[in-house]
Order: structure tokens, then sequence, then C-alpha cells
């Protein structure tokens, strides 16, 4: 029991990310009928965000040691962070913090990365064929990772969680079960809930907004929309600046559970793709629904008792269900007709 | 190409391919691509793009999965030698029977949905065939490290035959003619232009005709009086034929099959080269997929020490200058230009590689004709086609 | 034409039956007594084929700095490294058999096809003698066997997997690194000490051969001494969020989990283990405690302050004390700024064996070079007195136990040693692991 | 005799009944119009003909033999061709292109895996391709994409791609909406030339001008019933058909 309640929180937090991944991506596709392979790069981007913001705020002062030596016989370089010297414990505060720091940072950052893509690019692109648009934002997206690896090199570069998450919840206890049986690392009960949080977001805007209900609007019928005089393009390169920000917080606080590498994008970006289809091409609420899914299917198909029935099935689970849901509903979960069918 | 070509003009284009390839082991010398290995993966990629093109370039159904086929056409080829003989034509009908049944299976599923649902559909079997390549399935495949021979293979036919290999790791060779090196590329080439030509007659014949109809409007097909489906299916088993064959021809001039073979990179990658070089047109794909073998090999082996050889007439500030500038896209940075390549190409060539040409083609037309004082109208044959929305 | 890919004996037999005819233009191109790409120039060309996209792209680099550092020094520049405390004293730093090294390199993407096709244009298009590089087994089996099809001589870099001296073994390739029966059998009396007989171990293995042969050989290392083991999990390569696998660990009774990862899976499981509280844990009244069979520090780095007091064990290590290591360390960093890798080591050192065994045996021919390197028994490369096995070209020497530094004074200093195994208790007889080497073949 | 003979379809989309026990019959070797004011379902009927639609209940008969449960292009192949109310045609191929599938159609039916004779080795086809492009008036443009075609041109040139095919029952669904009044008349001088040539017709079609020129028969439908059906002249005097027409004052 305790073990099941345990895999559908793992299945929930992956989830979570599954979501904001595909929520983006699912915007873009239903208002700008483009196919975005640099998604994933936004997602990885974000993620840099953070390393980026933790090694500007840990910038260091270097002091050399004459008196003692490394192995290879130059001085040793006592390094402290300006932060700190200059903030004492604020600084090292500011440090301990700098995960969630960094998503002050990332909002303005990842919105104007992603007007400038939409504006630079993908605007050119709204009416060549899905092809043309999978090679150039793939290429972008090879660019993009490139030039983060000459930045920050290949290894992954650990972004630990601000102490105060570190620890463990117990879970368990707080739903009135025995304690002790699901205790869950606070980091991800975090990341969970700024998952629903930012869901909850996008939604709220999408619905509440009038820029929101244009948006929805171009969704369903993008000519109809331009004809009643409304500058429909400019409101889409806000919509993939939100969508750049969804993906990129989505990097940001996955950091402590994910040493960003440059390649992480590449990982994500198949996955996406099947969340959103599975979702349904242009159903925001579909692609939600099919991260939380894929993430809770996976984590019951990764245990001992499952593994030991179908071995190897935790391998193939999520291109599993994708296929069956495509084949019983040809739409996806919540797909609308004749969107990219062509 | 333009689509009404003459007989004549077809056999032209054959016979030019097919002396452009035989000569290119002196051909790609200069450029530093004229050595066997790179030479085999030019026909055998070649193979493959050209067999990706009969499905994406003529139907439009973008199939994320192909290299699955690439795979399994490998694991046959390699499985053919261990069992039986090291014979490659043996091994090469099994590949692309093998490949054939296999885009049989994925195809029947697939085909069932169209556009993004068809690629994710082919994109989700192919990934599954992988996962289990590299792990459930390794007693077939032998996982990561991938199948190889061994002294101790049974080849039933070969022992039938007398042959014996003695205490060495056999490789395959055709009646003594071994199928690495150069004999190896010739061998390649040779099926190349095969392929070659089948792809032509296809792209000819009311087959091809049927299939570029499926890409421009498959509810008037229907009302036509066509069956899409097994239109479409063939064009997928063709291609997915196409792919097992050249990966039995990797398997033939180098006898390992390895699961990463399989992978969505490995499907992207031929996707890419088409439209590199131009979906839907003949030599398009071919020409793709050179460009992205040799970025691959070659581009991938500068080094600084390279890079200042090449860069060795300059002042020596000019020349470090250069070296550091230009190490940023070579050798471990090759990923980076391979990038920004793709986006040149598309941004400024739609219709890929292919387009590049037909323009430069259609200029030097204009040029020679200008003293006619007739402006050119654009012809409306060698427009690249724009795919339906 | 292909001198080098036919190899003669097979060629006279499939001649033959065949008859002689077709094949003859071959035979005529190939020179009587030669051997694959002999050098006949005033340089020798070695081939450093190493990944420098992917995941270990920086271990890659590592390796390529490591190899022109030894390039450096076999060509008498430099301050001479390893060279100076090498016992064997045959490399006068006038390059190899009077030749100037030169080398190509290339890109194995971490992929075996790939890796092949690079060394293949090192060996058909730049003419390299010898390919060495690497940073994982598949693609270290993969170049093993092509190299000996093409009759040169491969030089593994980092590959820990038994099957690259064990059952893939091929006469043309050697290995400096260790493997995992030697991690084993090293980590087996330090678990003993440090966790007691008593434990219940809970494996997560990557699910690939690599992982499979590393939780053998600690299942039965840990099993000798009493050990159980409660489960051994397969998680799939590249997973990313391990939570699903192990959650399951934290109720399961076991207090041991062994993390069978290496590169990006290790940095991840270890990163999450160590996030749900694995460390701190309390299970049968024992500490709980994490081991990680493999270490490398570069990926250690990648998990932070997460590898502090998780046990592993590794081929070198740049804090070591003896001569050798100081020599490295100081050449490696004197030139980079920092301290080499144990891949930036083990292929250092491989470069430097090669030229050595070449220059003892006054020629390239795979042959001699490997008769040269057989039982040969060599000291002050940094891992002490050290012998390339004839049996299996597999090298023997102490194996360095290691754990996450608690308190580390740079980013590079993450691990420290806490035992050197002495080899002869991590020897094996080389039929353990099976395989055939075969006879060397020097192509052409 | 009745080529196409329709009785008791009906057709509902969720509440909406669409159809409301339709009864037809259409002789072989006539042209039978159907007309009816907007969302009369009239599109509607002719799509239960060509398999886009499945009636409710009901039986549609041609040649004696039932379309239900046929795939479009099965009813294709025994002989039903379609103009569309927007063209449907192949945009990015040529004329000739276009009119040469159906006619390989035709010949081969609906699959045949012809992949090794080249298109332009097929004289046959291709001399009845062009014909029918000489019919229609478009020879001249044989080699333009069809995208670049006018609307006018587009519908004539799916007429093309119906008249290749010979079929025995021809559906036109409003063949001249959107059309100037000279290339309606072109329109229906070449309609009335296919008539003579003993093709069986059903057009829907608004404008009265085209029905009445044309029509030897004509079904009035109103709300998914047919209100009347008889020859033109009756028609014109029916009570019930000015009635649906709202005083059907064009009449």
């Amino acid at each position: 029991m305790d073990d099941i309640l345990l895999q559908i929180l793992n299945g929930l937090d992956k989830g979570g990310a599954y979501a904001l991944i595909a929520l983006g991506l699912t915007i873009i596709f239903g208002t700008l009928g483009v196919v975005n392979f640099a998604h994933g790069a936004l997602f990885m981007l974000g993620a840099f965000c953070a390393v980026a913001v933790k090694s500007l705020l840990g910038f260091e002062k270097v002091v050399l040691d004459p008196t003692k030596l490394t192995a290879w016989g130059t001085p040793v370089e006592i390094r402290t962070p300006y932060i700190e010297a200059w903030f004492g414990d604020f600084g090292t505060q500011m440090l301990n913090f700098s995960v969630p720091v960094s998503i002050i940072i990332a909002i303005p950052v990842m919105l104007l990365v992603g007007i400038i893509m939409e504006r630079g690019l993908i605007r050119h692109f709204y009416k060549r064929p899905h092809a043309e648009q999978i090679l150039v934002t793939f290429g972008l997206a090879i660019v993009l990772q490139e030039i983060v690896k000459s930045q920050f090199g290949a290894n992954p570069i650990p972004q630990p969680a601000p102490e105060i998450a570190k620890g463990m919840v117990d879970f368990g206890a707080m739903i009135g079960l025995q304690a002790g049986g699901v205790v869950y690392p606070a980091w991800r009960l975090i990341y969970f809930l700024f998952s629903l949080l930012v869901i909850g977001a996008v939604f709220s805007f999408l619905q509440f907004t009038t820029f929101g209900m244009v948006v929805r609007a171009g969704m369903a019928d993008r000519e109809t929309v331009g004809l009643l005089g409304i500058d429909i393009d400019r409101r889409f390169t806000i919509v993939f600046g939100i969508a750049a920000v969804v993906a990129g917080l989505a990097g940001v606080m996955y950091t402590p559970i994910l040493s960003p590498d440059y390649h992480m994008g590449m990982d994500f970006l198949v996955l996406s793709f099947v969340v959103v289809v599975v979702g349904g091409m242009g159903s925001l609420p579909g692609a939600v629904v099919a991260g939380f899914l894929l993430g809770i299917v996976q984590s019951f198909a990764s245990m001992n008792e499952v593994k030991a029935i179908i071995p190897g099935i935790d391998q193939i689970i999520i291109y599993l269900i994708a296929v069956v849901i495509l084949l019983v509903r040809p739409r996806g979960l919540m797909g609308r007709k004749g969107v990219m069918e062509q | 190409m333009g689509r009404n070509t003459t007989p004549k003009q077809d056999w032209m284009l054959l016979i030019g391919f097919s002396v452009v390839l035989l000569a290119a082991p002196f051909l790609l010398t200069p450029v530093g691509a004229g050595y066997p290995d790179l030479l085999q993966k030019f026909a055998i990629f070649g193979i493959f793009a050209l067999g990706f093109n009969i499905l994406f370039g003529l139907t439009g159904y973008l199939s994320f999965g192909h290299a699955a086929f690439l795979g399994v056409g490998s694991y046959a080829a390699v499985w053919t030698f261990k069992l039986f003989s090291m014979n490659p034509i043996l091994a090469l009908i099994v590949a692309t029977v093998i490949g054939g049944l296999f885009s049989v299976i994925i195809g029947f599923v697939s085909l069932r949905r169209s556009g993004i649902y068809f690629s994710i559909l082919t994109l989700a079997l192919a990934q599954m065939s992988y996962n289990m390549a590299y792990s459930v399935a390794t007693p077939i495949t032998n996982g990561e490290t991938g199948l190889q021979l061994a002294q101790s293979d049974p080849r039933i036919l070969d022992v039938a035959f007398g042959r014996d290999y003695g205490a060495v790791l056999p490789s395959s060779d055709l009646f003594g003619i071994h199928m690495n090196g150069y004999p190896g590329f010739y061998f390649c080439a040779v099926i190349f232009i095969a392929c070659f030509f089948l792809s032509m007659r296809i792209f000819r014949s009311p087959f091809g005709m049927m299939l570029r109809a499926v890409k421009s409007n498959q509810n008037r097909m229907s009302y036509t009086g066509l069956n899409v489906r097994p239109y479409t299916l063939a064009a997928f088993v063709i291609s997915g034929m196409y792919a097992g064959l050249a990966g039995g021809l990797m398997a033939v001039t180098d006898p390992l099959a390895g699961a990463e073979r399989m992978q969505w990179t490995a499907s992207g990658e031929v996707v890419l080269m088409t439209i590199l070089g131009g979906a839907g047109t003949l030599l398009g794909p071919v020409i793709g997929a050179g460009v992205i073998k040799y970025f691959e090999n070659i581009f991938s082996a500068f080094n600084e020490g390279v890079l200042t050889q090449l860069f060795d007439f300059l002042p020596a500030f000019l020349q470090h200058a250069m070296v550091s500038v230009s190490s940023l896209f070579v050798g471990e940075g090759w990923h980076l230009t391979l990038g920004a390549l793709f986006m040149v190409i598309v941004i400024f060539l739609p219709g890929g590689l292919m387009e590049g040409f037909n323009r430069i083609r259609s200029l030097v037309a204009r040029l020679l004709r200008r003293d006619t004082e007739e402006p050119e109208k654009p012809d409306p044959i060698e427009r690249v086609p724009e795919p339906a929305e | 034409m292909s001198k080098f890919t036919i190899s003669r004996r097979g060629l006279l037999k499939s001649t033959a039956i065949a008859g002689v005819g077709i094949a003859a233009p071959t035979i005529l191109t190939s020179r009587a007594w030669g051997y694959t790409n002999e050098p006949t120039g005033g340089t020798v060309t070695f081939g450093f084929n190493v990944p420098q996209t992917g995941a270990y792209a920086d271990e890659g680099a590592d390796e390529l700095r490591a190899y022109q550092l030894a390039v450096e020094h076999i060509n008498g520049e430099g301050d001479g490294g390893m060279l100076n405390t090498f016992s064997s004293k045959a490399l006068r730093g006038n390059g190899v058999n009077g030749k100037k090294v030169v080398f190509v390199t290339g890109d194995t993407q971490t992929k075996s096809d790939a890796a092949r096709a690079s060394a293949k244009r090192m060996i058909e298009k730049d003419g390299a003698v010898m390919i060495t590089g690497g940073s994982s087994s598949g693609v270290a089996i993969a170049v093993q066997g092509l190299c000996q099809d093409a009759g040169v001589i491969f030089m593994a870099g980092l590959t820990h997997s038994n099957d690259t001296t064990g059952k893939d073994k091929r006469a043309n390739g050697f290995r400096h690194f260790f493997n995992t029966e030697m991690s084993g059998a090293a980590l087996g009396p330090v678990l003993e000490k440090e966790f007691g007989k008593d434990r219940v171990a809970y494996h997560l293995t990557a699910d690939y051969t690599w992982g499979w042969s590393q939780e053998g050989s600690i299942k039965k290392y840990s099993e000798q001494l009493g050990w159980q083991t409660q489960a051994a999990v397969r998680t799939p390569l590249g997973a990313g969020d391990f939570s699903q696998y192990i959650t399951p660990v934290l109720n399961s009774g076991a207090d041991v989990l062994v993390l069978n990862h290496y590169g990006r899976d290790m940095v991840n499981s270890l990163t999450q283990a160590v996030q749900f509280g694995l460390r701190d844990k309390q299970v049968n009244g024992k500490d709980f405690a994490i081991v990680v069979p493999l270490y490398s520090r570069l990926m250690a780095q990648g998990a932070g302050e997460n590898v502090k007091g998780i046990y592993g064990s590794t081929n070198w290590h740049w804090s070591l004390q003896d001569e050798g290591s100081k020599a490295f360390v100081s050449s490696f960093g004197k030139k980079y700024g920092f301290p080499p890798s144990q891949a930036a080591h083990t292929t250092y050192c491989q470069a430097l064996l090669y030229a050595d065994a070449a220059q003892r045996a006054g020629t390239f021919r795979p042959s001699g070079v490997g008769a040269a390197m057989e039982g040969f028994k060599f000291d002050g490369l940094g891992n002490g007195p050290t012998e390339y096995r004839a049996d299996d070209h597999q090298c023997f020497k102490d194996v360095l136990v290691v754990k996450g530094k608690e308190n580390p004074t740079s980013k590079f200093d993450v691990l420290e040693v806490v035992e050197i195994t002495p080899r002869a208790q991590v020897e094996y007889p080389a039929s353990l692991l099976g395989g055939e080497l075969g006879p060397y073949n020097d192509g052409a | 005799m009745s080529i196409l003979s329709v009785e008791n379809v009906n057709k509902n989309f969720g509440g909406l009944r669409a159809l409301n026990n339709v009864n037809l019959e259409v002789e072989a070797g006539t042209v039978h119009a159907i007309i009816g004011p907007n969302g009369a379902g009239k599109s509607t009927l002719l799509n239960c003909f060509v398999g886009r639609l499945e009636p409710d209940t009901g039986t549609v008969l041609f040649d004696g033999q039932s379309l239900l449960g046929l795939k479009p292009h099965q009813i294709n192949q025994t002989g039903v061709s379609r103009v569309f109310q927007t063209p449907e045609i192949f945009d990015d191929m040529t004329l000739l292109e276009n009119v040469t599938i159906p006619a390989l159609a035709k010949r081969d039916g609906s699959f045949r895996l012809n992949a090794w004779k080249a298109v332009r080795g097929e004289t046959e086809i291709h001399e009845a391709a062009h014909e029918c492009l000489a019919d229609v008036g478009l020879a001249e443009k044989s080699q333009e994409l069809a995208r670049q075609l006018s609307r006018g041109d587009k519908r004539r040139l799916e007429l093309a791609m119906c008249l290749v095919q010979d079929p025995k029952l021809l559906l036109l669904d409003e063949p001249t909406a959107g059309m100037s009044r000279a290339d309606t008349n072109n329109t229906i001088d070449l309609m009335r030339r296919i008539a003579d040539q003993g093709v069986t017709m059903v057009v829907i079609e608004h404008d009265m001008h085209v029905v009445f020129s044309l029509a030897e028969k004509i079904s009035v439908l109103a709300q998914g019933t047919v209100i009347a059906e008889d020859v033109p002249e009756r028609i014109k005097g029916d009570a019930r058909v000015q009635e649906a027409y709202l005083g059907g004052a064009h009449l």
C-alpha cells in the first residue's frame, strides 16, 4: 500500500514535468501550428538559467596562497564567493536559495528568448510545411545546445535544492497513515505543487483574460479572428514567449532532481511529443492529463512486481501506451479533428 | 528534376549518376572523403534515404521510425552470416525480406493514422524495438555490445560447401572478394545504382504518381476510385525494404550490428538527410545523405593541429585567431556547424539543396537567354511543390 | 587499394574455392611482408578516437588532453611527465623507432557505429598504426573488433566491462583500465570492514552488458562476505528520473543500495537516492549505505555534495602520492591548469605503453608490438607494479577504493583514497571470463 | 429504367433530422436536378451516394447494387463520379496528371502496384486525358499546376477528372457556383454535351437558369424531405415549391 502511494507520488512528480513541457509545446502547436523541435532546448535553457544564476551568485574572489602549492606546483587558490564576502550570511542564504532565485531571473529571460525566437525565426515558418519547421527548429536546438556546451561543458552540473527543502516530508502521516511509511523528498512535493501552480496560472490566463480569449479563439479559428481586425500575430509572439517561460520554469525547478547538462533537452524532446500527441494535438487539458497519466503509468510499470510479470515493460511502457491510445482514440485523448493530420 | 522527363533524359541521369558514383574514389579524394569506409557510408545511407524518400517525399507520410528497419536489416544479415554463409548476396536478401516483413507490421499499425499521429506511432514502435534490442532482447541482439561474428558460428552453408575460415574471424566475401575496402564500396555502389534505377522507375510510374496523389489530396483519391491504404502501405514497405537492404549492407561491409542503429536519433538523421537534400526529388536525399555523413566523418576530425596547418599561410596572430574561431565549428564543435547548416538551408532554400541547384541552373539559363530579350517565365514543372497544408 | 583489408590466410583459402582470377588485383597491390599502415616516412601516426559529443564529451576532451601530452613527451617536448618515472627506459624522447609521433583525432559519439567509422577513417585515410581511446565498453569492444580485422593495435581507453578482455578479447587489443571483476574483488574487503558481514543489498543496475557484469561481480563478492541480495532491479539506460526505482528501496528492508550505474545515470541515481534520504537513513539498526562500484571523478563532480561518504572504486586518482602520479599531475596541471581524470591517466599510460613496446620491439608490426607488450612488467606509471598479462592482454595492478570526500578543498577534490587493494587480491585466472584472443593480425 | 433508386433514406445528426424518408428514382440517361433552399439536405443526400456518409436507415441502389457499406473508392469503381462544391483536385500536380490519375484508376482498379512502366508510356491513357481536357477547354494549360487555375477552371478540371472515367452516374454539387455569367453558359453547354453522350447526371444547383436549361426531372428538397418531383415545367408551377422558396419570386 505504501509502495503504491509512493509510486503515485513519483508519477505525479514526473507527470508534473511532462505536463509542463507538453503544455508549452501544445500551446505552440495549437496557436501557431508550428512543430517546435527546439522545445526541449527551451527546457534545457531554463535549467541553465539556474546554472548561470548560481555561477553568477557564486562569482568568486580568488586569492592566491603562495605558501601552499597545488599538486602541479601553482599556488593554491582560495575562493570565496563575492556575495558571501560582501553580504555575509545573507549572501550564503542567496547561494543556498539559488534555484528559487533563478525563477525570478528565468521568467524575463525565457520570455525574451521566446520572443526573439518567434520574431526572428519561427514567424517566418508559420506557412511553411511541417517538415521544414522540423528541420529549422531541430537545427536551432542543436545550435543552442552546442552554445551551452561550449560555455558550461558536457558534464552535469549539480544544482542542490535549498537546505530547507532537502529533507523528507512524512506524507503518509499528513494524510493519516502510519508515520514513516510514506516519506517523500520535500523538493519533489514542491515541484509537483509548483507544476500545478504554473498549469493553473496558464489556464486561468487563457480562460479569464481578454488576451487569453483572443488566443483561444485564434486556436480555434485563426482566419476568422484575423478577419475581425485583431492583430493576432502580435499576440502569438507573446504566446510563444509564454510557452518558452513555461518550459523554462519546468527546467529551472527540475535541476535539483536532475543535474542539468547540455543534452537534457533532446532527452525530453521525444517524450514531450509523445505526451502532446497522446493528449491530442492542440488540446491544453489533454497535454496535462496525458502528462500525469504517462508519469503515473511509467512509475507503476517500474515496480518489481510488474516487471516480474513482464520483463522490460518499464523500458517501453510510455510508447506502448502511446500506441494503444492512438489506435483506440484516433486523435489522442482530447484532440480536435483536423489538427496536424496532414 | 522535372517530372516530365523523356526516356533519354532518364538514361542520361542514370548514366551520369553511375559514372559519378563509380569515379567517387577519385573525385572525392581532394576533399578528404576518398577512402573506402566513408564511400561505403555514402552509398549505404544514400540507399536508406532513397527509400525513405519514396515514402516521405512522395506520399508526405513522415515516419520517425525508419531506423528500426535499418537495424533489423543489420541483425538479419549478421544472423545470416552466423548461421548460414558469409556470402553477402544471401545476407542482403534476408535483410531486405526481414526489413520488409517488419515494415509490414509497423506500417499496418501506423498507417491507420495520418499526420503527426502517424509520425508518433512510427516513433513509438521504433523506440520500443530499440529499447528491447538494447536490453530484453539481448540474446538475439547482444545488447549494447552489438551482434558480432564468432569463429565458432555454425555457418552451415559454408560448411556444406567445404569452406573453412581457419583461426581468423571470417569477413563476408562474394566468391573470394572481401566486402571491405574498395571492393566493398564497389559492391555497395552497384546495389546503390540498382536502387537508384528502381527508385527512378517508381517516380516515373503510375504507382509513383498515385503516391504523389496521396500527398496532394487523399479525399479526391478515394472519390476517384483509388484505395489509399494499400498505396501508402506499399510505399511504406518498399521504403522499409530499402532500409533493410541498407542495414544489410552495413553488416556486409562491417559485420557488426548494434542497437543504437535503431534509436530515434538515427531515424531523425534520415529525415534530415531527405529534407536537407530536397524531399520528393530523386537526387536530393542522396546528396543530403552525403553532406551529413561528410560532416560527421570529416568535420569532426579537424583538430587544432589540422587547423593550424590549414591557416599556415597567414601571419601568426591571424593564424591564431582563425584557428580559435574556426575550432568552434569543427572537431568537437561539428554539431554546431551541422545545426547551423540545417537552419541556413531551410531558411534560404526551402526545397533543400536541390532547389539551390535548380535555382542556379535557371539563373544560368536566364543569363544565356538574355539576348533573346524574352523574360523567362518561371517553369511550373521545375518548381518544388509546396506540400499541402 | 585495400592493402590492409584482406587477411592473407583467409584469402588463400577463399580463392582456392572461387578461382584465382577475381581477387588478383588486390593481391598485386599489397606488399610482400608489410603490415597495415607500415610507416615509411619520418613520422608514425596514432589515432585518438574519443567521444567529443554526447554525454561523455568532457571525459573525451580530457582523454585528448592526455594524449597530446603523451605525444609531446614521447617526442621529447615538455617536461617528460611519467616518462621520467617509467621503469622502462627504452623511449629516449626522440619519437618511436626514430620516427616522430603525429596523431589524428575523431569523434566516437559514444556510439559503436560512429566510433568504428571514425577508426576506419584513421586507418584507411590517415594511416594510423594504432587506435586508442573511448569512454564506454560497447564502443571499446566494437573498435577492438575492427582493429583486429584491419590489423592494427587497439589500446583501449576507459572501458570497465569484463568482456573487453574477457568474452570479446582480441589479440590486437590491450587494456590498461581495470574491470568489474576487479572492482568487486577490491570493494569486497572494504565493504566488510566498513559495513560488516550482516547486510542486505539492493541493486539498481543499468540495463545493458556493463551493468549486468558489474552487478554480477558485486553480488559475487558481497555474498561471499555473507551479505544477502534483496533485489537486483534493471533500470533503462538514460532513465533520467530514477524515483520509481528508488522508492521501493525505502521500505524494502535492505540496508545497502548498490548503484551499478555509470556516467549520467550514476549522477542522477545517486543524486536522487540521496534526495530520498537514503544516505541518512537507519535500517535494521544500521546506517544505510550507498555504494557506487565504479567512480569517475569527473562524474562525481556532477553529483556534487551527494557523493560525500559514498564508497566506490577507481582506476587512479590524482591525489596519489607516488612519483609517477606526482609527475603526471604536475605535467598535466601545468599545461591545462587542473588535475587529470582517471580517463586522462589511463589513456596517457596506454599511449606511452604502446610507444614503449614498439620501441622495444623495433617495429610497429602488431604481432611484434604485441609480443613486446605481453607479460611486460613495469612500474612508475601511477599504479605501482603492473603487468600486462599475456593470456588476456589485461593489465593487473592495484585497485583504488575511494570514498566521496567530506570536506573538499576544491572542486576537483571530491574523492579520497580509502584503500589501495593490492594486485594479488584482485587477480583472477584468465579462463574465468572466457573468450579467445586468437592470433595477431598484421593486416596487409 | 432507373439507375439510381433511393428508398426511405433517413439521416440524423444528433437531434437534427437531416434527411427524412427520402425517396428518389433517377432514370438512366437523364439529367436529374435536386433543388431546395439552404440546409434542405441536398449535399447530405449526395454524400450518402458516394460513401462519405452512411444513412441511418433506408437503401441506396445503384444499377441494382446497394451502395451502403461501400467505401468511397468502391462506389467510384462501380461507376459513380462526383464533382464537389469546393473543387477537390490534386493541387500540386499538373492538369494532365490530375486527369491521368482517374483514367488510370478506371483502367487499373482501386489498387495496382504498377511501378515499373513509366506514365509517359501510357499512350492511350494520355490520349484520353488530353481529350477530356480539350472537352472542358483546358487543353492548353495541361502542363500547368492545378493550384494556379482560377476557381472556374478548377471546377472544369474536376469535371474532366470525372469524365475521363466514363462514369455511369455523374454527381455534380453546384457546378456553377461563383462563376461569371459567361462561364456559367459555357458550363451549361459543356454539360449538355455530356448529357447528349448519354451520361446520367444528378445535379444540385441553386442557379435556376442552369437547372431549367439542363434538367429533365427535378426533385425539390426541403427540410430533409422531398416535397415535389416532376418535370421542370410542372415544378415551376408547384405551390409547395414556391412556398418552400419563400414566395419563390425568382422562379
